[in-house]
């Protein structure tokens, strides 16, 4: 059973935003009352809160810096938050920052996390440099485990190289997390796939298949979809 | 027995020297040197009392003085 | 061939300075340019190189001075308020004649202006910025790979040529994500530092001074004209520039760098099914400007030529000189950090091309 | 006869530019002769600042850096880096160091950064033509104090010293003064210990000297020096204000 509490955390780039937006839409069509709340205080664009408006008109809550503010370089957490604890009447999705940096934004809320169970994802993309081996991911694991004072539950596969990713990256990739997995006991949840790659996937990967669709994209890229 | 040598020419007659000589020996020279100075010099009858202390080049800001002994 | 890793333009810059063997580092946090100091801070220490957090900009260029006179490979990177607080600290360098790289991640200005991404500091980096008659070499690119490669031009054209070299992007190349490539490069021949650089004498008779002060007018003046004769040999051998889709006759030529230059490549397919023909002249180097560039399209564009940028126009007397009053050059851009979309400047396009007939 | 005193080799043999008495030229040679004692001439870098001594790079014998007004702690700081087994050392008046530079030498300090500042305070700025200096006096007139420093409307006086000796990073910091024989030696030694200190890795090592401005004080140079001990060092008191060395040996 899912926890209705779900941390999407990873390397800085790891590509949490993207997939924090996918499973809040993903959460929204199975007619769930969905928030996301932006807690990202380590980058200043390509954010949650930048897809504010797409988000709302689907009917999603979502939680972040007011616009007026979103450009301040002020690094805060939305006051908001802590309504995502109160009412349970919410499936949310918490979008943290990258990073150990990005992760201690979670530690104010330490009391809420020990009242109620939480699915806290662990995104690792091993074409990024420093997740691109068992090592480098278990420290990351460990670093943004001690600066949340949370534990991560699940790792995603979210092997890619952008506009180049071939099918390979993402095997190669989940070699490397089954072998993560393997030595920490957190089951791979999912594998994170562009829809035309799908059909490319071997039929028995560890792991669900998540197809995704991108959001934060630059201007030249939006227009010639 | 000791000695002091003025590079009169790098002397700009500050007279630092002549303030701190515990044997009063080092005065003005009546004569010009190169800059228009009268540079500091002990004559050659006063050397004799040169204590070979040194407390003239110490002050000298500018590298004037050599002290034998 | 190198394998191919995702990386954030700002993460890559780090990256490629380390394999360009920049030795030190010294920074100073700014949006929309941070990653980069954290990149550096991270790896510089593992690999026995230095990373410096300096208590200011200022302060940190006059580390990047300091470790410049030492000959050794030295960058550092701000955006642009951090840039201008720099400007004291180049002028110096360029004057000192020192090898640096100054990495320029741009956002809106004046004065705090904000975080998004802009172009507005095309004047600060190519008509000196701070005081002096002195230039920069400026290197413009358009994609993480492109600033990849650029980077490790820059710290050779840097000692090459014993002047400051900065690497200008905009906010948004700072902060996307795109794959690149580490590609072996061949160690070119650089000029040796051993004739000037402050290094402790090591039985050396002369002793090296790293100075830009001059005392005797005639003698500030023939540093002066020494300056200048490298700046014409830079502006022969080291401009760069990509010319995109601007062969035969041509409706209008585009001008544009940086990010904003993907986007115009977009509005030229657009156009094309519309049956304009639009052509684009990338600048690579802003300074020395690809004047030679407008020689090879001006009499072939019909409507002339559109300066499509993140600033209020600061490109335009750059065309203008190199199109001389041949054809006119018009203007599209937006600024505070908002960014274009293909629509808006092809409108732009159409009104000129419409407007002309 | 043996040499008891000779011009070091520290220095270049040419004539400096400083006014008749002022006391620049001691506080150059002491830092050369350290340099000359401690066998280092040959991998120093010094930095020259801006102010009085903008020449000193034209004096020294070792290889030297010029820097901007106010940063010759950060500048010393990228050759030390880049350097570290180099001796670097900063000269600086107090114009350069105490307002235009103050956040780079407090913050070289803070880091405990590997190098030596020779910090000259003759309470007034030389080179621009005598205006009032963070170190000017209570009362003093210059230029720009034509009715004499009045703390309430042009603030009190910073004694450098006593304040980067709060810094943790700063490991020796003494205040000296040139005035005499005696305290010429004094100043020797403590700048030849800030030098070894440097040498032994241990950190920021400082030492301040008090000096004299015969021309913008108006006064001859014997004048000055009383000057200097009736009104400085009542105000800027001698002595040694850090020593990780003697902490230690407590």
């Amino acid at each position: 059973m899912d926890s209705r509490i779900r941390v999407f955390t990873g390397h800085f780039g790891s590509g949490k935003t993207e997939i924090a937006i996918n499973y809040a839409l993903k959460l929204k069509n199975e007619g769930k009352k969905v928030a996301i709340a932006d807690l990202d205080i380590v980058n200043p664009y390509f954010c949650t809160r930048d897809e504010t408006k797409m988000l709302e008109e689907k009917g999603i809550r979502v939680i972040a810096t007011s616009k007026d503010f979103a450009n301040a370089e002020l690094g805060v957490i939305p006051a908001e938050t802590l309504s995502i604890f109160n009412d349970k009447s919410y499936d949310v999705v918490l979008d943290v920052g990258g990073d150990d940096q990005g992760a201690v934004a979670l530690g104010q809320y330490n009391r809420y996390f020990k009242e109620e169970d939480y699915d806290m994802y662990f995104v690792i993309n091993t074409s990024r440099p420093f997740t691109n081996s068992v090592e480098g991911i278990l420290e990351y694991i460990k670093d943004i485990e001690a600066a949340s004072r949370l534990k991560v539950k699940y790792l995603i596969n979210n092997t890619n190289l952008s506009y180049e990713t071939h099918i390979n990256h993402i095997l190669k990739g989940q070699d490397i997390i089954k072998e993560v997995s393997k030595l920490t006991k957190i089951p791979i949840k999912y594998v994170i796939v562009m829809e035309e790659l799908i059909d490319k996937l071997p039929k028995e990967i560890e792991g669900e298949v998540f197809p995704i669709k991108l959001y934060m994209l630059p201007p030249w890229r939006r227009d010639m979809v | 027995m000791a000695k002091v040598t003025f590079r009169e020419d790098r002397c700009k007659g500050c007279g630092h020297c002549i303030a701190v000589c515990p044997v009063k020996i080092i005065e003005f020279d009546e004569k010009l040197n190169l800059k228009g100075y009268h540079p500091a010099i002990v004559k050659e009858e006063n050397m004799g009392k040169c204590l070979g202390c040194a407390s003239c080049a110490r002050m000298c800001p500018d590298l004037v003085i050599t002290v034998e002994k | 061939m190198a394998e191919k890793v995702l990386m954030k333009g700002n993460e890559a810059i780090g990256e490629a300075a380390i394999q360009a063997g920049c030795q030190c580092f010294f920074g100073y946090p700014i949006t929309p340019q941070t990653e980069v100091a954290a990149y550096m801070s991270r790896r510089m220490p593992k690999i026995g190189r230095v990373f410096l957090q300096a208590e200011s900009e200022v302060a940190a260029i006059n580390m990047v001075y300091g470790a410049a006179g030492s000959g050794v490979r030295v960058m550092t990177s701000s955006s642009s308020p951090g840039v201008s607080l720099k400007q004291e600290g180049i002028s110096y360098i360029a004057g000192a004649e020192l090898p640096c790289v100054i990495i320029n991640i741009v956002r809106g200005g004046p004065g705090l202006g904000g975080i998004q991404p802009a172009q507005s500091d095309y004047f600060q980096a190519t008509k000196g910025g701070g005081h002096g008659d002195y230039r920069l070499v400026v290197y413009a690119p358009s994609s993480v790979q492109e600033m990849v490669d650029l980077i490790q031009d820059a710290f050779d054209v840097a000692d090459i040529y014993r002047n400051p070299v900065m690497v200008m992007g905009d906010g948004m190349l700072g902060q996307m994500m795109e794959p690149v490539e580490f590609k072996e490069r061949e160690a070119k021949q650089l000029p040796s530092k051993a004739d000037w650089a402050a290094t402790g004498l090591h039985g050396r008779k002369e002793h090296h001074v790293i100075n830009s002060l001059f005392l005797q007018p005639e003698e500030l003046e023939k540093h002066n004209e020494k300056l200048q004769k490298k700046y014409a040999e830079i502006e022969k051998n080291e401009v760069k520039y990509e010319m995109y889709n601007c062969d035969g006759d041509l409706d209008i030529v585009l001008v544009s760098y940086g990010t904003v230059s993907r986007i115009c490549k977009n509005v030229i397919k657009m156009l094309a099914k519309e049956g304009l023909k639009v052509g684009l002249i990338r600048p690579i180097t802003l300074w020395p400007f690809p004047k030679k560039a407008f020689e090879e399209v001006v009499d072939r564009t019909k409507y002339g030529f559109l300066s499509v940028e993140l600033s209020c126009g600061q490109m335009v007397e750059d065309i203008e000189l190199s199109v001389k009053g041949r054809k006119p050059v018009n203007f599209f851009g937006r600024s505070g950090g908002m960014v274009p979309s293909p629509t808006e400047i092809a409108n732009k396009v159409k009104e000129i091309a419409g407007g002309a007939r | 006869m043996a040499v008891v005193f000779e011009p070091t080799k520290g220095l270049l043999d040419v004539p400096t530019h400083y006014c008749p008495g002022c006391t620049h030229g001691i506080i150059h040679r002491l830092v050369a002769e350290s340099l000359e004692e401690l066998g280092v001439i040959d991998k120093t870098i010094g930095v020259a600042p801006v102010g009085c001594s903008v020449l000193a790079y034209n004096y020294f014998a070792c290889d030297m850096h010029e820097a901007a007004h106010g940063r010759a702690p950060a500048v010393a700081t990228g050759i030390k880096r880049s350097l570290p087994d180099s001796v670097v050392f900063t000269y600086q008046g107090d114009g350069d160091l105490a307002a235009i530079g103050t956040a780079e030498i407090v913050h070289a300090a803070a880091r405990g950064e590997k190098i030596t500042t020779i910090f000259v305070n003759n309470c007034i700025y030389g080179m621009t033509g005598g205006q009032m200096a963070p170190t000017t006096l209570p009362g003093q007139v210059t230029e720009t104090s034509p009715y004499g420093r009045d703390v309430k409307l042009q603030g009190h006086p910073i004694r450098v010293s006593e304040m980067l000796s709060t810094l943790d990073g700063a490991v020796y910091v003494e205040r000296v003064s040139v005035d005499s024989v005696a305290n010429v030696l004094k100043a020797k030694k403590a700048i030849k210990k800030a030098f070894e200190l440097q040498i032994e890795g241990k950190g920021f090592t400082f030492v301040e000297v008090l000096s004299i401005c015969p021309t913008n004080w108006g006064l001859s140079p014997r004048e000055s020096i009383k000057w200097l001990q009736d009104n400085m060092i009542p105000y800027y008191p001698l002595g040694v204000k850090k020593d990780i060395t003697q902490q230690e040996v407590k």
